[in-house]
């Protein structure tokens, strides 16, 4: 069932789905884009999303707690930027991974076979299977296991790019989840998504909401041993709280074949050279030996 | 959702730029001016993200501003952990800018008020458009502020509330307010009779347009303060209960 | 099937099992006893357990990493101690919870059966379900959703005591976890538990094991709101990241009936007067109001 | 497990003292020698537990020493932000104490052998008991301290591996050990003719037996350092080679 395609790289490195936005990052002098092997678009949906009330996002010291709502102008707004050309901009820097959402087993299916004219576009396609803040979708999706098996199923059916399932921590151990995306012929997983969490803001004003940050980094080193303990060859992309190039490496060592730099971006985006440039070294040093 | 591709094509470079602090002086309680001796270009309205290293997840959003038509400013209220950090480092400034929209104000015939917090601001507004400079306190200001710079300051809420009822009434065009959020509010409501416009300070996280963070309810939906402002008109902000005349 | 017992605690402050030992903070001078509503013990399985191989605990700033792997003398230890009248010191200064944990359905269902003797010196009995250092039981007893309803179907069957089931947010949504544990007649629950996490040590050495400490705080404080908001009127123990009064206001605030002091004990067992008076206090004002 | 009930019984009381410092000199490079004004009864071998607020997320294990037979004093390596904060801060230390079994020398035909940072209870036990205090470190000790108190000093590894072989030849019925765990498996595997005692670094949490966190493995199976411990026969340990003579 399993495509054989597989996903080359350049380097390692994949900017996160949803804090990287629409390639705005791009408009930063100084960021040197050979240091990345992916930009993953913020997530689109069938329908275009306005995204939850304000306030959105918070952070303390050790996290940052967001609620964004998957806000995204939908297949239209994507075809409109993918027609226009606008998007040639970001492809002509940087090979981009699609990120698709949807609120229900058809949504997902349905933009599925929408994108296929485009995928020539994109290296890979990454499901949000964990998105903690939308209604339907998102996480409930997961909540019924046999359900979500079919639909992983009917993707695959769809489809012969590279897919990639992104998870969380909360629907279930993530190393069965992920077994079950091998199952169903997926080629890659990527661990983890956020947490869902509780912070008051200084407003007194209750965000319910993803954690992210440095917090999650011991959480999805985990996720990665573990789904790579059960799963020698799918591809793995950790996500969560990666914000040096130490920690990066302990990613890879640990069994991911990329790591994704989400909410370090808004520390400093210069992150991306910084963690660029050690881990391009690293490799190189690694594959002289 | 229909402007996302007007906005992908607003987009322009922003840069990172590393700024010398040259001097860092008091204007109340908790609130210092901060002036460079690097300069770059921007607009009024325009703002930054300072870089606070390993004191915050997030770079911090400043309005950027200017004193005596040449020197780059910002005025930086201690909040907390990061605008602490801001001013009290020794190293250089880590900003991202320019930021945001520019303020085009429809004439000359307009009046800046400001909180402490942004007066760099207000001094570049004034300066700019030659308005007049107002200041609402809740503390009163340091003396070498009120002397060097042209500004009525104002101390206190009822100060505050008689300055708008007064504006109300007044000859300008609009009146540009700056500062916390409920004295935006106050002004927009109080001044019925002007167009008020107000810079909002809604949390960000990416300042770019990428995080979709800084939403803000306005009468046209959501908006994104980093990419649709930083500045609205308050009444697309606050319902406002015009008066009959 | 639920037992009509409901708990009182003279303050909606416990010791969380493991960080509190088997009583040893009475040893401290100095501890005001009478802020603490319940001292809840080591968890104790069937057979005795020798637990990890060391090293088995590391912390950074913000969290920290325990292996321990339920160490306990087993029941022959705890009978031992409940015999002998070891116990009566502490529980003459406070009142105890019993935490039980096991390897197997069968294990859980007997040792519940062998402490049947002894209920009458513990308020409650908590159920360890959620330990991520056991390589049998702890986790997997709950990957087989039915299996392990079954489970709290046969404890809710042998025993009337207050019992209370400690869940972690890795093996399903914990509101959805929570359900079962209500619809099963069960008194109450306990979220969370520790998150699986990897740390490298300054030695270099690997540690596979559960996180707890700050960092826990956001995600613990989300699941008391879920599981409020969808069970009004089960009894539910704060557990993860509490270390200020502040903290414990708003897990009380969101719906927490007690809250559960763990790693904070190791920054300062102080702690335990410091967010008593402030909760002690705060009650009675909420009382006065 | 047997002894599950009878380690119950060993507890005894602990309490937390506020120790005030009086001299914090260098030892050598990044240790420091801290004395407190303040005193309280402990034994030889026994540790205390320091908190360092919000510097870390457990208290810390420090090795209790006596200067003179009664200053009390703690012995500090900067390893990290808690050891930083015990050095530096001005405040006092919130120490809990004392923890751990004393050590009880079969005989006073011994010596001990400590590194920079456990110098503190190299003092106490050579008073004590009267035996030679000998330091082994990695870099040079600051003079004061060499001259202030009777001590051999030893400067690097092949120094201190000489040490060993001479000791291990010597007519000590036992040698004390405590310093790093390198330093200490050096001293066990290269005096296979002595009792070596050693008092062991394993992480700890609580300091006083409940967490279980503070395991070691021996020979006669898992054992917690700071109920069973800190100080275990070498040879409990370390597999020892016993020579034939
Ligand atoms: C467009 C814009 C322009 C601003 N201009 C100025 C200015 O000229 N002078 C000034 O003193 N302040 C200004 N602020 C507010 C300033 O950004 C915050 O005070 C600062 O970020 C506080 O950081 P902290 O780490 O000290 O605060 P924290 O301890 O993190 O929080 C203290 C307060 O600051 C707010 N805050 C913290 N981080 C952010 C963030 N990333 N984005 C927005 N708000 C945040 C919090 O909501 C809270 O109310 C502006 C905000 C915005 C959005
Ligand atoms: C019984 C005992 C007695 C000790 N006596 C002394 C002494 O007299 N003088 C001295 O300088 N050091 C002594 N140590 C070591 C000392 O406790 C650590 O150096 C100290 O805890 C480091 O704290 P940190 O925050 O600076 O380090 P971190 O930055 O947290 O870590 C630095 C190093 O210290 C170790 N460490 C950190 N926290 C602990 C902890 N809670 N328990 C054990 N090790 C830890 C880490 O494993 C790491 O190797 C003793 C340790 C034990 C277990
Ligand atoms: C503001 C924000 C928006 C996000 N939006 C998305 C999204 O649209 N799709 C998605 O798959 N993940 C989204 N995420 C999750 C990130 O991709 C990432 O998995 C998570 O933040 C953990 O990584 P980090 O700690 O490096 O940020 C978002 C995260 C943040 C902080
Ligand atoms: C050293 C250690 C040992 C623990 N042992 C147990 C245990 O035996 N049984 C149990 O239910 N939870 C155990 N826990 C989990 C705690 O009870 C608590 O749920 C968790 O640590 C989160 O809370 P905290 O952040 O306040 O520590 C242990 C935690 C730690 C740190
Ligand atoms: S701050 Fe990120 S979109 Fe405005
Ligand atoms: S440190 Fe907790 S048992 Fe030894």
């Amino acid at each position: 069932m399993a495509s054989s395609k597989t996903l080359r790289l350049r380097t390692p490195i994949v900017i996160a789905s949803g804090p990287g936005g629409f390639g705005e990052y791009l408009n930063v002098d100084s960021i040197d884009w050979s240091y990345v092997g992916a930009y993953t678009l913020k997530t689109i949906t069938l329908h275009p999303k306005v995204g939850n009330k304000p306030p959105r996002i918070y952070a303390t010291d050790i996290f940052m707690i967001n609620r964004i709502g998957l806000e995204n102008p939908g297949f239209v707004g994507l075809k409109k930027i993918l027609d226009s050309g606008e998007l040639d901009v970001l492809l002509s820097k940087v090979p981009a991974i699609l990120s698709l959402g949807g609120d229900s087993f058809e949504e997902y299916v349905e933009i599925t076979r929408l994108v296929k004219p485009y995928l020539d576009k994109f290296l890979a396609i990454e499901y949000n299977f964990s998105c903690p803040n939308v209604h339907h979708g998102g996480l409930s999706i997961m909540s019924d296991r046999e359900e979500w098996r079919k639909l992983l199923k009917a993707i695959r059916k769809e489809t012969d790019a590279f897919i990639i399932a992104k998870l969380g921590i909360e629907s279930g151990f993530v190393e069965e989840m992920a077994k079950i995306v091998a199952l169903e012929g997926w080629n890659g997983v990527t661990v983890i998504n956020t947490i869902r969490g509780l912070i008051i803001n200084s407003e007194g004003q209750v965000l319910l909401g993803g954690l992210s940050g440095p917090a999650l980094y011991p959480i999805a080193l985990r996720a990665v041993y573990e789904v790579r303990k059960v799963l020698p060859d799918i591809f793995i992309i950790a996500s969560g709280g990666i914000y040096t190039a130490q920690q990066a490496k302990e990613m890879l060592q640990f069994g991911a074949n990329a790591v994704s730099i989400g909410s370090a971006l808004f520390q400093n985006e210069y992150v991306i050279n910084k963690i660029g440039k050690e881990i391009v070294e690293f490799l190189k040093s690694e594959e002289k030996q | 959702m229909a402007n996302f591709s007007a906005e992908l094509k607003k987009q322009t470079k922003y840069k990172a730029f590393l700024l010398t602090k040259r001097i860092v002086e008091e204007i109340t309680q908790n609130t210092y001016l901060i002036t460079f001796e690097e300069d770059f270009d921007f607009l009024p309205g325009q703002f930054c993200m300072v870089s606070v290293g390993d004191a915050g997840l997030t770079r911090k959003p400043y309005t950027l501003g200017r004193l005596n038509k040449r020197e780059l400013a910002i005025s930086v209220k201690i909040a907390g952990k990061g605008s602490e950090y801001i001013v009290k480092t020794n190293e250089k400034l880590n900003v991202l800018a320019p930021l945001g929209n520019p303020f085009i104000p429809e004439s000359n015939n307009g009046a800046v008020i400001v909180a402490p917090s942004c007066l760099a601001e207000g001094i570049h507004l004034s300066e700019r458009f030659d308005i007049p400079l107002i200041v609402a306190s809740k503390t009163e200001l340091n003396e070498k502020f009120v002397k060097k710079f042209k500004m009525r300051v104002f101390v206190g809420n009822d100060e505050y509330l008689n300055l708008l009822s007064e504006l109300n009434h007044s000859a300008f065009d609009w009146i540009f307010v700056s500062g916390s959020r409920v004295m935006e509010e106050l002004a927009v409501k109080n001044m019925p009779n002007k167009v008020v416009y107000v810079s909002l300070n809604e949390y960000m996280a990416c300042g770019i347009g990428a995080c979709k963070g800084c939403a803000v309810e306005t009468v046209h939906g959501i908006k994104h303060v980093c990419t649709d402002g930083p500045v609205f008109r308050g009444d697309n902000i606050w319902q406002v209960q015009r008066h009959s005349d």
